[in-house]
């Protein structure tokens, strides 16, 4: 039985071309609302494709169109291009109005993740009420991530690829400007280093250590 | 989400409007705590925010907890708490530090403060911006037609040789269990061959061979035959032990011979 | 993106080129819930766009790619190619075991054969299920044989082609004999050391002539 489906595959499909395998690609991505990984796509194509190459190719086919080809965490999706959205308003989805709490949450566990509840409410400054947490659960921008090493081992937060590909994010490293707060050591837990806060208090010439230096 | 809902909380338009006494008293559920409180006054405080003084900010605090508590307003604990440590900072700030006491540098719980005060904002800021991004369904769109990947479920079934093999092993060998109980049928058992003997014996007034005393079919079955052999020559030594018999045999290999005790010589 | 929406803004008081329109035309088409007219695809375009012209262009983009442009009725949609139809059914093959039931009954038509329900029931000492053969039927492993000459006239069941075909034996005669599967130790050692097995085999067999017809 086993020899007979793979004679069957191979006989069907000898090697396709890295041009067959991207419009293999291309149909798939097509027909999906989710984005897929490439071992989604693997599965579902001949055996011997590689879905990696296929969609390098794919996606230089379509760099200027309307339609995009996107990469966001591990997998692949077509997006119509940003600047078309407003051929689009007809398809635009009734979101949710997020709170105020929820926007910060979700910012804090981006920029910060994985992000402990009581790492959430010490940047916020206030407890986190259930909804909160719960509510990015639920949209699946927000993910449970490891549990820390520190007492209590308490559960942390991560985004999601949902996220990613809400924002149209290929990872978190695209953040916006992630690089110029972790310079500014914004991202770290601690208090940065005194002397850099001496600095901070020569420029100001006051008594005080100085804050919002924009 | 729009930009401007996310925004209402800290447009600084606001500010003013939620700084006046009454609004703020009002509007004390409008604040996410009383980091986010700090961050209003401080934002209030001047134009250029680099002049905001830790000092100044922990008075102003420390002055609306005392308004609120003289409308006698109920405020929540952590904006209380706040207040304490904000009035404790106070008095570091105001007093010259003393080394004496190992307690730390009023500058220092200074600096901390506007740490957490300038990384609350810098959320708030990365937050806006993100929300800022074009978003799925808002600006770009996924497919619109979405076919469904059909999952078929096919079940094969399969068995090796090796299976079918052992299968029928299995079979045979619990049949091999089966003929021994069958093959009572063969056997002639020794309660058989006694009452067989019994009853012939009384005939055999002189030296007869054993295996007159086989019952007749033995001949034409091999095993009942053997069967029939073994039991008739234990139920014979069963006859001798019981007294009624004699039994001799002349030579290995000899016919054994049988014959009824004279009980009259006892 | 900011910048994108100025400059689409701009372009909305010239005519888009051709490119720029059909660009348009494949996001709608991509992004929409329906197939999309002429008209419906205009009303949401700039002014002085040529749908038309737009979607002749983006089909010669689309010959011989994953998916196609199609006009159906007065509308155009995008579908997956014909040919890679496969690739939206995924076979989820699930291989299973034969019950141990299924296992010794196709053991026992193909030692014994032609097979009457009967005597099956009679070698395993259980009665047979009615699933069980109808299993060995549906596999197409199992098939009827001719009625026996006995008095009911019950039907028979011999192992077919395809039986053979799937444990890779000419004819029944290959199957391993009660020696062999001894030999290679499957039999267990309670065994008699005569081979009286294959004595009863005979012994059985001697009222059916026809063993092993093929």
């Amino acid at each position: 039985m086993n020899e007979d489906i793979e004679e069957k595959t191979e006989s069907l499909f000898e090697t396709p071309s890295l041009e067959a395998q991207s419009r293999m690609c291309e149909a798939m991505l097509f027909a999906s609302a989710e984005s897929l990984t490439i071992r989604d796509m693997e599965e579902r194509m001949p055996q011997g494709c590689n879905a990696s190459k296929a969609l390098e190719h794919l996606r230089a086919l379509y760099e200027n169109r309307g339609v995009k080809l996107v990469k966001t965490g591990g997998s692949w999706a077509f997006r119509t291009a940003p600047d078309l959205g407003f051929l689009m308003r007809q398809e635009m989805v009734e979101r949710r109005k997020l709170s105020r709490a929820a926007i910060e949450t979700l910012a804090i566990i981006a920029y910060h993740q994985p992000a402990t509840r009581a790492e959430i409410e010490s940047i916020r400054g206030v407890s986190a009420s259930r909804g909160t947490i719960d509510q990015l659960l639920e949209l699946e921008w927000v993910k449970f991530g490891r549990r820390k090493t520190t007492p209590g081992r308490p559960v942390t937060f991560m985004v999601t690829e949902k996220f990613l590909d809400h924002f149209g994010l290929e990872s978190v490293m695209d953040l916006p400007g992630l690089s110029d707060l972790r310079a500014a050591g914004l991202l770290a837990n601690q208090l940065p280093p005194n002397d850099r806060l001496r600095e901070n208090d020569e420029e100001s010439d006051s008594d005080q250590p100085s804050f919002f230096e924009d | 989400m729009s930009e401007d809902e996310f925004d209402s909380g800290i447009d600084i338009a606001n500010v003013s409007d939620r700084m006046s006494p009454d609004t703020l008293l009002v509007n004390i559920d409008g604040y996410e705590g009383p980091l986010d409180l700090l961050l209003v006054m401080a934002r209030s405080q001047k134009v250029d925010l680099r002049k905001i003084s830790i000092l100044q900010l922990a008075m102003q605090y420390l002055s609306f907890i005392e308004q609120a508590s003289a409308l006698r307003i109920e405020l929540a604990a952590d904006y209380l708490v706040m207040a304490a440590w904000l009035a404790y900072l106070k008095s570091r700030l105001l007093l010259p530090p003393d080394p004496a006491h190992g307690e730390p540098d009023g500058e220092e719980l200074a600096a901390h403060l506007a740490f957490q005060l300038k990384r609350l904002q810098a959320m708030r800021d990365a937050a806006a911006k993100l929300m800022a991004r074009g978003q799925l369904g808002q600006d770009f769109f996924c497919r619109g037609i979405p076919e469904d990947v059909s999952r078929i479920r096919k079940v094969t079934y399969g068995a090796s040789l090796l299976d079918l093999m052992q299968g029928y092993a299995r079979i045979r060998t619990r049949d091999e269990f089966r003929p021994y109980v069958m093959s009572r049928d063969s056997v002639f058992t020794l309660e058989q061959a006694l009452e067989r003997m019994r009853r012939l014996i009384g005939f055999a007034g002189s030296w007869t061979d054993i295996s007159s005393y086989l019952p007749d079919t033995s001949s034409s079955d091999g095993k009942r035959r053997r069967s029939a052999t073994a039991s008739t020559f234990a139920a014979a030594l069963e006859l001798v032990k019981e007294g009624n018999v004699e039994i001799r045999q002349k030579e290995a290999f000899a016919a054994i011979e049988l014959r009824l005790k004279d009980q009259s010589l006892e």
